[in-house]
């Protein structure tokens, strides 16, 4: 039987623009399911999207910020929104909402933001460090 | 540092860097292609690796897994249990 | 008015076609003349047999067989970019038509329009 | 002395993405300098997030939805992000907030929210459409 | 319908849509590079039609406009009065 | 653990270059061994006499320039990407290092990566 090993995620594509939040959430689940441990999932550039409390597709369409909160949920997994990426894009948490005096905030539970101190972290803790890029 | 890498690339073949994915291929390695780089399945400009690997799912998306041999399509867990294999992964 | 709308990438990975898509049925809405051109990894959008049920999507495929139905025009495909990948007229939807020259093709529209 | 055109333009990129929204302002301005008019800007798939209201740069960095504001503001052009793709990317107006019972909006004044019809309307109005896509 | 055409484009050189658009270029056309494009003026690779011109501000900050003839150089001004000379317009 | 970062496109055109710079950054001040490289469109990151403020943005030159003060060990760019785009080492900011051949560069490195 193999060793049990931990997995960074780093998601770089957008949802509704790159197909990288739907690979990433298929391979987390298989990653699991073969015993293996997410570590974290850590979204940089427009990844950052993925965390958008108000993305609102058609209700025939699956809502992929919405599965994957609700994957993280029930896995007790971390994620981290990169804060450099997140603030230039528009996905804010009430803290920086403050900072900012900006009207609102839009940052999906489970989601947090954080420096790129955290994948640094990944690179060194994970067994493995997994990158869902966009294919343009 | 001269392990075996495991690629991965989403790429579809006429990308740049899907053309640097295959340039870096060393014997030993293997190349996992997904999303988009299932096309190279079916494509009559470039050689793959005889150890290639592609995702299923998006394999029978584009509808290139019914065209392509059936040894070299892969599910997730598949794609897992080689990440896991691999210790040096390059994502393309 | 006829409108051109070049799809140069594969289905699945980007949605950009699918906007490309939508600009297309929306120009046939309004009853503007519309066509589609597919070219490079583009032409798999015409491949029959898709099934994307695995990766959380919905086909393509029958949006696209429905077109002329909804009054787009033409849909076309750079048999040079087929010869590539090896697709046949056959593996098409119907109601395709292969064009030799993507030169040739374009200078027949007032409008050719990219998605993203 | 040439007649005055009059110019739709539709942005594709996102800013801090691509250059679609920097090099679509320096047309604009050189646009209404040579004396035509700008009829409406129309923002579609990933060019949506121009019309964030909480994009939060860093204070040396331009500010791309900003600028771009104070621009159709100043010259009270009509400016429309595409319904179905803002909606998917989590731009929303207070009217969508409530149908969707989300918990904020964040669309930027003077941009609107409405369907490709006015993408439509601009290529059968205008008499030159330019796009601006993203470079990938 | 076989008026002559301004092709823009702001991809760069190794971008398949590059060579889509340059294999589009019909004598008496007009090519402006943008952005990523203006690249090409340096490309050792590909040949570029004579009625081209790249956008100066593009070119100065990728150090390419140094290297490149200064006639085909314009600014947004100019990219204006071209988008109002030639009615066709095609953005690659 | 050395980690080698990957810019393949052209500067100003996209943000990822930036966003793989800050991550080169980002590994140096937590004293990670880190280098880059430079491929196909990405080797103009590297050229002298880049003046972005027309665009409304900041050199990335000054960024580059400084990168060996602040720990990245090595700035590598392809040398048939140079020769194609006809630039000469003179042309690039001092420090750079021609490589070869992308497979024996990345060779020497755990771990290889791209910003998006």
């Amino acid at each position: 039987m193999p060793d049990t090993l931990g997995y960074t995620f780093v998601i770089t594509g957008a949802p509704w623009t790159t197909q990288a939040p739907q690979s990433a959430l298929s391979v987390a689940r298989a990653v699991l399911a073969a015993g293996h441990r997410i570590d974290r999932v850590f979204l940089y550039g427009e990844g950052v999207h993925l965390a958008s409390s108000l993305a609102s597709p058609p209700s025939d369409e699956h809502n992929w910020p919405h599965l994957w909160s609700a994957f993280l949920t029930e896995h007790e997994i971390s994620a981290v929104a990169c804060i450099a990426s997140a603030l230039r894009r528009g996905i804010v948490d009430p803290k920086e909402q403050a900072r900012y005096e900006l009207e609102s905030s839009n940052l999906r539970s489970p989601f947090e933001i954080a420096g790129l101190g955290e994948w640094v972290e990944g690179n060194l803790k994970s067994d493995r460090v997994l990158y869902f890029h966009g294919a343009n | 540092m001269t392990d075996t890498t495991l690629h991965i690339t989403n790429k579809a073949p006429d990308h740049p860097r899907f053309r640097y994915c295959l340039s870096a291929f060393k014997e030993g390695d293997a190349l996992i292609l997904m999303e988009d780089a299932v096309l190279a399945l079916t494509d009559q400009e470039q050689a793959l690796p005889s150890t290639s690997y592609a995702l299923s799912a998006d394999a029978q998306a584009r509808a290139v897994a019914n065209r392509a041999p059936r040894q070299q399509l892969i599910d997730y867990n598949d794609f897992v249990q080689l990440t896991a294999t691999y210790s040096r992964i390059i994502n393309w | 008015m006829s409108t051109l709308i070049i799809i140069d990438q594969s289905p699945y990975g980007s949605w950009a076609g699918r906007e490309a898509l939508d600009m297309t049925f929306s120009l046939a809405a309004f009853d503007q003349p519309a066509a589609l051109l597919f070219v490079g990894p583009g032409v798999h959008w015409l491949c029959q047999g898709q099934n994307a049920d695995n990766l959380g999507q919905k086909s393509v495929e029958k949006n696209l067989s429905a077109a002329s139905m909804f009054g787009v025009e033409d849909i076309l495909a750079d048999a040079g970019s087929c010869a590539r990948y090896n697709l046949a007229i056959e593996h098409l939807i119907s109601g395709t038509t292969l064009v030799e020259s993507i030169r040739d093709t374009i200078a027949g529209y007032n409008q050719v329009v990219f998605a993203g």
